[in-house]
């Protein structure tokens, strides 16, 4: 299994939402309000001034399913901001799976 | 000398509570519910008392009061590049930060005029909302003169419409013009002007905090900002209480016209410049308008402008 | 023909504020804040005026009005599933948030019966909080005939009698009735009675906002649930005003009831659907009540049940 | 007997809410704006009928009423230690928080007052402010007199001067005082004095549901601190209505000097007790002093300090 | 070291709590208000008239402790709803032990 | 790519940003908030008496950046609070790079 840890914009959630709904993903779980840094600058929740704000989604899947994913979320990575981890991981079976 | 409104005590309290770093923090949600009501509030109020006049006699007034404001962006912007050495986008956007109005300020003023007991032209509000328009388009004009890249207009125009800012108070406009005329503003008055002044306590309770904060952000240019954040609205008061008597304003009609050509943005102007002069410093203009500007006003700047006004409607 | 009150117009702005694609955002936590206002504040204010009652008189009324509530989803029912082609359980969720009522569509109509001077019973809103347990009850029970699958009523009841809703609904009741009989009204109801306009002027700013990111989801079923969203709470009315004027109701309460006949919950019921038929669309059910029918209640229905209601008066 | 006032109800619909499990919640920041609301109408309140007294001819009585206070703490101490064989830090800690002030109660028998017509001094708010101080340090000592470690005096001095409550009630006391005195309060009473009662009702709510929540904490040595819970503040209110009448408040004075002694903390001493304490453990404390002797108070012991206040301004 | 990352419904936060300190669980850190897609269809905190959240716990500890626990969770994890993902960490030395 | 996973106390968060600016990180995530369990007990922001927090950040960067930080970082943890985790990752290309 793969994990996946992206960090956009919170304004284009819903965008990135609409896109992990076309590849398929069956799973996925974010946080909205994270604070960060990165090549845009400070973006923070409690900065009254800006309302500049990333949200943050974890998703557990397939690796098949995980190359997919990238493949189509790649080109459109920049528009969102942020950035895009991969690393590994083990499901642990119990759940309903829903991935 | 006039007295001191005691709301304004409550900016002092924020503006202690932050150097005393106290552990006192207004809610995030406070804050902005706070600002969803002045906003409405101050519409409102002004909205009931547009129903009293004939709309289309005094558009053409209004009207022009806008486009006049104009001229203080590109007043301040030589006076900020040359005088304030900043570069090209930071003068723009700090002059579009001055042309543009702050709303707290602005009640302020009409919170002065109620302790003693004057009114002013409901239709000031409108001229607030509408002010922002020229000023933001103006700075943004300066800011970007010759830059590459292209001016994202459309989301700027869209930004400033339907801000929350000018939505709410053109908002409250509405259904207070209404409720005028139709004479149903009894219950919704309760709220929407009884509680005006103390919800602008707490609000003002949070600007002080908030322009605790911000003071170090202008240490780098501190000498000239300090100057520039008290002797420009004081100019810009001057040329908007001639307007106002010039115009035949009432006195305390005259005296908000002051207020609003001397107040300057921290809400509505970040945001739009944000999205307009993307590499403009946003803490340099937000650190001198909270600061200095605002403090000044609601202190010292009310009451002077109240005496600009009685000394051009004795002239006129 | 009555006016429109003031205080709808908010309900336009939000909804305004949606097409636009405002950043207006009512944060949450006022949100919630104010439903918790207005929940007390109408069991509150219809305890009050029912300390002035014998309770026992009227509670066999009251427990008949609330009897006969359950024919409403018992109606709909059938022609949600032969006109609409709904499938069962949709069907029977949707009869239940019809048969349900809603508590600012009762708040728009006692400012109403405010604006123009007429009051109405304080038992009322007792009637307001009873009525949700057949009307949940009666759509469950249609939803989930000869389902597979066991109705978790335990959970169901517990979630209707003790949601928030109901309880403060109650709560406030009970504390208005003490307060009125101890004749110790006075310090709260500068709170819960004064402030009730403007605070509902907020709360309809928000639920114009949800209405307008809500109407999308009845697309598929538009035109039907468009007729139905109107004609079935203008019949659902006609049938309360009739009831109304039959127990002998005032002409404000008359007109009460036949609002409470009409409206339909967006609150209560979607969170016991969620329960009691979790195989129903919530969508579709909320996209109705707040889409079509609460818009079509506060504006125009409110004025026409009472007509309804002083025509039943007169014929009585 | 005294009736007993309809806003404390809302304390047991709280409790209520939480033992039927009920879904209510007050948002947080629902919460926290309360309470930053009462802390500033109490203090202004205070302030307001401050600016009839010359503030030095009182200030020894109530400094001396502070000082005297310190003697709460030190007398709960052998009881909690010796009876409720409680180790040396949480005696000493349970003892501060009793010999602190609940905001809340204060605010339950302001609303006595209003409800039978007397009034208190106003600087009894500076009263309650100050008795933070000898209470918290004297408890500090007792807790870690000869313990290893040192304490944190400075830590603990800062998070009491100022915290939230001090800092807010003291900057509240400091505006209504300076209203006073120009004779501005008018618009601001309309928010910090008129809805007072209102917010005291959604803040018990929220007491109820938190107190219900805690009272589980104090199982261990519950019939002990039950006892103690109510007989101590009844011998600490007796005290206090005693020094009232001998330094000749008013009635309505001597009455809330009995309800200061009488009631104890469960906001501000905790956070200062984590810091100066941090051995002890907080849930005692908080169960006891918000589950037992809060609820008491606000029912029983109010109108009972009530009495005593009448029986001694009857001796002197 | 392993960690651990479980999504669930945020009802069953406290049952969660009470099984990871039955196991003798040290630290973990949780965020409330998560929002996410699973088999239960999506769940938003910002959905006002749903009100269905999740939590998001994570917890590390050590190889022997992170079996002992999937063990407990396993059976209860349908009732719980959500995932549960295991992977490979390191825990830098420094603060008190609390795995 | 390294991922560091840090939970500190939330009032020592300026402190931690401060530090990792020293270093030179040019991208990190963070969230406020969080509630756990650890050495010094419970810890949760829903606790209105004693309003104890922590705060959660992600960092993704190279591994060479990843020891320098760690280095620097390790002696102050204690005073920090709570824990840092060290796992790997891949970052996906596409975004500005900001790590
Ligand atoms: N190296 C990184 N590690 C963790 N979070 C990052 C990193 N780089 C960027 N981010 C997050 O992504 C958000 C948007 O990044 P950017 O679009 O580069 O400004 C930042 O505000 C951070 O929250
Ligand atoms: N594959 C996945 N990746 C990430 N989060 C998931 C995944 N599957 C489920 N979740 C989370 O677990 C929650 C409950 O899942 P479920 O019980 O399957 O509805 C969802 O709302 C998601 O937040
Ligand atoms: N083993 C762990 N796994 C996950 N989070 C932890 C762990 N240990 C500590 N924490 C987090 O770090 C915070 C502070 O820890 P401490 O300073 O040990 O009290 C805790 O409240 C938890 O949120
Ligand atoms: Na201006
Ligand atoms: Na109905
Ligand atoms: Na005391």
């Amino acid at each position: 299994m793969k994990r996946l840890e992206i960090v956009i914009d919170e304004e284009k959630l819903e965008d990135l939402i609409a896109l992990l709904n076309e590849v398929g993903v069956r799973g996925y779980t974010f946080l909205r309000q994270a604070s960060g840094l990165g090549s845009r600058g400070t973006r923070r929740p409690d900065d009254i001034f800006f309302e500049q704000t990333n949200a943050m989604m974890i998703l557990a899947c397939e690796e098949k399913q995980a190359e997919r994913l990238v493949t189509t979320l790649r080109p459109r990575l920049k528009e969102f901001g942020g950035m895009c981890l991969i690393s590994d991981c083990a499901w642990v079976i119990g759940p309903a799976v829903s991935y | 000398m006039a007295t001191i409104q005691p709301v304004v005590l409550f900016f002092i309290l924020g503006v202690l509570a932050g150097v005393l770093k106290s552990d006192l923090k207004i809610p995030e949600a406070l804050y902005k519910s706070l600002s969803i009501f002045l906003l409405i509030a101050i519409g409102f109020k002004g909205g009931v008392s547009m129903a009293k006049y004939e709309i289309m006699e005094v558009l053409p007034i209004a009207l022009s009061m806008v486009v006049l404001a104009a001229l203080i962006p590109l007043t301040a912007y030589p006076i900020l590049k040359k005088l304030g050495k900043f570069n090209q986008a930071d003068s723009g956007a700090i002059a579009a930060h001055y042309g543009s109005v702050s709303a707290v300020t602005f009640a302020v003023g009409i919170a002065f005029l109620d302790g003693i007991k004057e009114t002013s032209e409901g239709y000031m509000v409108l001229i607030m909302a509408l002010m922002e328009i020229p000023a933001l388009v103006t700075g943004t004009i300066l800011a970007r003169r010759g830059a590459g890249g292209s001016t994202q207009w459309g989301k700027l125009m869209h930004e400033i419409l339907t801000g929350t800012s000018i939505f709410l108070m053109v908002g409250g406009v509405i259904v207070g013009y209404y409720a005028g005329m139709v004479k149903l503003v009894s219950p919704l008055d309760k709220m929407f002007m009884d509680l005006f002044m103390g919800v602008l306590a707490l609000f003002l309770l949070e600007m002080g905090l908030l322009a605790s904060a911000r003071l170090s952000a202008i240490r780098a240019k501190g000498p000239f900002l300090l100057a520039f954040g008290i002797l420009f609205p004081l100019t810009a008061g001057f040329f908007g209480a001639f307007l106002g008597a010039l115009f035949s304003l009432s006195l305390g009609g005259t005296m908000m016209l002051a207020v609003l050509y001397a107040s300057c943005s921290y809400i509505a102007a970040p945001a739009a410049m944000r999205i307009a002069v993307p590499e403009a410093d946003p803490a340099v203009s937000i650190g001198a308008s909270l600061g200095v500007t605002f403090p000044f006003n609601i202190f010292v700047g009310v009451p002077i402008y109240f005496e600009m006004a009685k000394f051009f409607k004795a002239m006129f």
